[in-house]
């Protein structure tokens, strides 16, 4: 099969072109332009979790599994090379300064599920060497695993502990791999991605799915009419560590 | 002017080489006939070079060597610059041709202030020495054109030389540092006076024939793009003696493979030749030892000599009756006596 | 002939140091191959201090790159002539502590082969972009001035005249290499230990103590191992810029020590009960108690006029061990325990992290003995 | 004298390091039929891939990194194709979807001398994964 002039036109120098063009329309709007950035209606999505419901059935894992399953996340023995997306922890650990003295231990000791929280003004992207992550126009904190150069800056910058480095291949300890989603590979930093995979195709997250209690509320918080925006209206809800000024898209219902 | 016409030399090779590529019997005749032709010139002529080379005699023992020699044993001497034994001399010429020695010694004379001051001048070496690595990897690498099964060291050097991970295919550093040094190594003939009125022709048409083939290569690689495929079908097919060029081949692959072939039937004829004279620089690898151990050339005819002892000899009984003093008074008794002095 | 040449040409002794060394980094290269196959689990790090000995040694030696200045600006600045002959010894040792640096992030990164992704997509808002500008403008600002000098004194003619300025931009280069490095910590609103503005003047004042008494060991064993000698008043001079540097430093500590304790924040106080509460199990805090011991130590024999000069090289292993402790080993592991959710995760280096970090010390001490082989012999030559 | 003996020898080394890509066809005992191309397994169930045939030769890698760069870093998941037909940018859904990656990617690139590119680091084969999922699970 010969190439003809036309293709070599076509895939190298529009490519090529466009490639170029497109590098130096990023360099000049700060955010990548995503397709979504041409609707109207501004997107930030977000997440409201109910802890009263989230209480009501100790011990379930099901958003972990969940999670787990759809992102190849692999279950590492050793706990210092533990990849987490979502996971949880005392209530204590997950909310240090909203603490009261005499609590009932219920309440401090109660599992609370955790996760990136996309933030509004995420540390990590602001550290990034090389805009391996990123926060894209609808408020997803993403990451590049082709472009992490494993430098773990933004594990630093977190204050959330919400990243996780691949110390370890990772394949190894991972059940079965689901095929539709990469693994990653070792030296490269991860964390929770919102199922940017699945909103893509018009799914919700893979653990406001799974849960059984309904404990997750998804949507566009910048939308006034959306569920989770409503949940605040009605009702309390705590973010963590606001005072850092990374405006949380996660929002707990205590 | 010398600059200009090898370059244009090389421009005319370029524009064949896409001649060639547009019309169907160019391209048989570049891809058949061609390769062969310059290969067997390639072949031939270099063993006519080597062979002829091995049969001139090598008049002198020459020690033009640098560093101290052999000599007493309390007085230190340069074992590798300067070496007395055969592995001395191995190592001297492992130094020469894997690291340039001679060429690390070379300094840059400048007047100051009306004193000659022999500067710094790594450049050369440095340039020179990557050049020459990286046109050796870059041979080694289209060992996997050639060869079928991939041999595994091909692979490794591929993939160590694409390491860093800089567009796709991976950008070889190898191409970046030839290219880089052949562009300082040409430039230096043009920034030099001196330099530039000994460049000849064959100085330049040398350089722009390996950066043409150098930009083909990577013109290809980078930026037209090639069928590998059919690429390495067509070299295979060459090494198997059942040439044939397939219609995915591009005229910037012929003009590649032109510009190959036409530096493969010039390398004999031409300067490149160093490649195989480096190793028979006797400057460089022989001993230096003619202190220690009398060297006679096998060539030279026999001289016809006559020393004192004896014409004193010959005109004893005339030297003797005429009453002059002779050196050896009675050969027997007095020959000791007479070596002292 | 190359001035490298003169690296050729050394005694018995000399071959035998350089090899000893080699086998070193040969060590540290099998572990970092090693690490390069199975990944950055083979070292103590974890998921919670993700950074550990490889980016504190980084940050130790930005330090003494740094403290280049300290003869560079007398010399070119202030024409201080005893400043002559220890002055190009400065600059070569910037120019090693750099690369040691730049070794010291390499090893430290996942995915060393995307490494060049830092120019390929060049992130203004980090602060690692800055620092990668700011330690290979320096490593370029040193190289220049150093070889050209040194090219002109080996032909004997003055160095040219461009030579001064780039010398003395140098100065505030060096400044800037270790505040940003300093930036890089001190800009993250999540790690309580480092967000304070004092850590870059602390860094600084640490660094011209730390470089100076490296600068001193390396003059005093050049005295005592080849005929060179750096001069009497060199040596007090960089001593009197040590003291004060190291003064200011214990300072600077103090004062951060007393906001912690007298706010008595906890997220702020923790870190410092991590590592200096003795019996709390934690392994760091004996060395860190070293470290001030040290510090302590160094700064008594300093101030008394008997000792001074004649305890100088054991105050200058004192400071440099002290401060090797404390910003090459507690600063970077003392940010990340306790983590953010209060985790306390114990991070003690492993083997084939401590051969890695030898394997690149010997690279550095290769290199400065090739450097101050070739320097000495090109000031023999000239001098006879 | 004695030195042509070195001559000649290093000459002959020389002359067989040259010709060595026929000498090393004679030693694999494949000289009839090694310049045939590897048999690259086509997809049985499709005719036409997202491009022609010689352009995905020729660039595929290159379209790859586009379709990732589209992808990841900006949302954009819809390929029209040079006929109008629309793909999913995707490497394992898409490519492999009819590829076969070692009938077809490994044993080109293994053919050709490009070493496995970093994609398969991450990036999993659908149908080995079935595989060893099935072998795992009794």
């Amino acid at each position: 099969m010969k190439i003809t002039r036309k293709d070599f036109l076509r895939i190298s120098g529009l490519s090529l072109l466009a490639a170029g063009c497109k590098r130096a329309a990023e360099s000049v709007s700060q955010p990548a332009s995503s397709v979504r950035a041409a609707s109207t209606q501004p997107v930030r999505w977000g997440m409201v979790i109910d802890l009263s419901k989230c209480r009501e059935k100790d011990g379930c894992n099901a958003c972990i599994h969940a999670c787990n399953a759809a992102h190849n996340i692999p279950q590492i023995a050793n706990h210092a090379h533990e990849v987490k997306w979502i996971w949880t922890e005392p209530d204590a650990t997950v909310f240090p300064s909203a603490q009261t003295d005499f609590a009932p231990q219920t309440v401090t000791e109660t599992k609370v599920p955790l996760l990136c929280n996309h933030c509004a003004n995420p540390p990590c992207t602001r550290v990034c060497p090389t805009q391996a992550t990123w926060k894209r126009d609808d408020g997803i904190v993403m990451m590049d695993w082709h472009r992490c150069i494993g430098c773990r800056y933004c594990v630093a910058a977190c204050p959330y502990g919400s990243r996780s480095f691949n110390f370890e291949d990772p394949r190894p300890s991972i059940e079965s791999i689901n095929p539709d989603f990469p693994t990653r590979t070792k030296g490269v930093v991860e964390k929770c991605n919102f199922c940017e995979e699945r909103l893509a195709r018009g799914l919700k997250p893979a653990c406001v799915d799974a849960c059984p209690q309904r404990v997750f509320t998804f949507g566009n918080l910048a939308d006034p009419e959306s569920e989770p925006r409503q949940l605040l209206r009605e009702r309390f809800a705590v973010q963590r560590e606001p005072e850092l000024g990374t405006g949380p898209s996660v929002f707990y219902l205590v | 002017m010398n600059a200009l016409y090898s370059l244009l030399a090389v421009l005319a090779l370029v524009l064949a080489g896409f001649a060639c590529g547009q019309g169907a019997p160019a391209r048989m005749v570049l891809a058949t006939f061609v390769p062969y032709a310059a290969f067997a010139a390639l072949l031939i002529g270099f063993c006519w070079r080597v062979a002829r080379w091995a049969f001139v005699p090598v008049p002198f023992h020459i020690p033009v060597t640098c560093g101290q020699q052999k000599s007493l044993v309390w007085i230190r001497f340069a074992k590798i610059d300067n070496p007395s034994t055969r592995w001395g001399v191995v190592s001297r010429m492992a130094a020469e041709i894997l690291l340039f020695r001679s060429l690390f010694r070379n300094n840059r004379a400048r007047l100051s202030g009306g004193r000659l001051i022999l500067g710094e001048s790594a450049s050369l070496w440095l340039c020179s020495l990557a050049f020459h690595w990286t046109l050796l990897l870059i041979m080694l690498r289209h060992l996997r054109l050639f060869l079928e099964p991939v041999p595994a060291f091909v692979n490794a050097l591929e993939r160590l030389d694409g390491y860093f991970q800089i567009g796709v295919p991976p950008l070889y550093f190898s191409d970046v540092i030839l290219v880089s040094a052949m562009t300082f190594l040409l430039f230096r003939r043009f920034r030099d006076p001196a330099l530039r009125y000994l460049s000849l022709f064959s100085d330049y048409f040398a350089l722009f024939l390996l950066l043409a083939i150098a930009v083909t290569g990577i013109l290809m690689r980078y930026f037209t793009r090639v069928d590998i495929l059919s690429v390495k079908q067509f070299a295979l097919g060459l090494a198997a003696f059942r040439p044939g060029a397939s219609q995915a081949l591009s005229a910037l692959f012929l003009c590649h493979l032109l510009l190959v072939c036409a530096l493969a039937a010039y390398l004999p004829f031409s300067k490149l030749m160093h490649m195989s004279g480096v190793f028979l620089s006797p400057t460089r690898n022989l001993a230096n030892n003619s202190r220690s151990q009398r060297h006679i050339n096998p060539w030279n005819a026999p001289v016809k000599t006559h020393a004192y002892v004896e014409w004193e000899e010959e005109f004893r009984d005339k030297m003797q009756a005429a009453g002059i003093p002779l050196e050896i008074e009675n050969e027997t008794e007095d020959a000791g006596n007479a070596r002292t002095n | 002939m190359l001035m490298l040449d003169k690296a050729l040409k050394g005694s018995r002794r000399y071959w035998m140091w350089l090899l000893c060394l080699l086998c070193v980094i040969v060590a540290g290269l099998c572990f970092y191959l090693r690490q390069l196959n199975q990944g950055l689990g083979i070292t103590g790090l974890s998921r919670d201090v993700s950074w550990g000995l490889y980016i504190a040694q980084f940050t130790f030696f930005v330090g003494v790159a740094a403290s280049a200045v300290m003869v560079v600006l007398p010399y070119y600045l202030h024409r201080e002539k005893q400043f002559a002959r220890v002055t190009i010894l400065g600059e070569f040792l910037a120019i090693v502590s750099v690369i040691m640096c730049i070794l010291f992030i390499f090893v430290d990164l996942g995915q060393p082969s995307r490494v060049l992704n830092i120019i390929l997509y060049p992130s203004p808002r980090s602060l690692m972009f800055w620092d990668m500008v700011s330690l290979s403008g320096y490593l370029l600002l040193n190289a220049i001035v150093a070889f050209v000098t040194l090219r002109a004194e080996r032909e004997e003619t003055p160095a040219p005249r461009w030579i001064k300025p780039l010398a003395i931009l140098s100065i505030p280069w060096a400044i800037s290499i270790h505040t940003v490095t300093a930036f890089l910590y001190s800009g993250l609103a999540g790690r309580s230990f480092w967000l304070t503005a004092i850590l870059a003047p602390r860094f600084l004042a640490s660094a011209f103590s730390s470089g100076p008494a490296l600068l001193i060991l390396l003059c005093l064993a050049l005295r005592k191992l080849t005929a060179y000698d750096v001069g009497k008043d060199a040596i007090r001079k960089l001593a009197v810029i040590m003291t004060y540097a190291m003064t200011i430093n214990v300072f600077f500590v103090l004062v951060e020590v007393f906001t912690v304790f007298y706010a008595a924040i906890p997220e702020h106080t923790v870190h410092f009960e991590y590592l200096y509460l003795l019996g709390g199990g934690h392994n760091l805090a004996p060395w860190m108690w070293v470290s001030a011991i040290f510090a302590i130590a160094a700064l008594v024999i300093l101030f008394t006029p008997a000792w001074r000069r004649t305890q100088l090289p054991i105050a200058c292993i004192l400071v440099f061990t002290s401060l090797w402790l404390e910003k090459g080993l507690g600063l970077i592991v003392g940010g990340f325990v306790p983590s953010p959710l209060g985790a306390i995760a114990h991070y003690a280096p492993s083997l084939p992290e401590w051969t890695i970090v030898a394997g690149i010390w010997s690279v550095g001490a290769f290199l400065i003995t090739v450097f101050y082989k070739i320097v000495l012999s090109v000031r023999e030559e000239v001098e006879s | 004298m004695r030195d042509r003996v070195w001559i000649f020898a290093g000459l002959a080394f020389f002359v067989a390091a040259l010709t060595c890509p026929a000498w090393y066809a004679v030693a694999n005992g494949k000289a009839s039929n090694k310049s045939k191309p590897p048999n690259l397994e086509l997809p049985a169930n499709q005719k036409e891939c997202v491009a022609p045939a010689g352009t995905m030769r020729a660039a595929h890698m290159q379209m790859l990194i586009q379709w990732r760069e589209d992808v990841v870093r900006h949302g954009d998941r819809r390929f029209v194709a040079f006929n109008g037909k629309v793909y999913e940018k995707s490497l394992t859904r898409t490519c492999l979807g009819c590829h076969n990656k070692e009938q077809f990617c490994d044993r080109c690139h293994a053919y050709s001398g490009v070493s496995d590119p970093y994609c398969w680091n991450c990036h999993n084969d659908p149908q080995t994964v079935a595989g060893s999922r099935t072998r795992s699970t009794p």
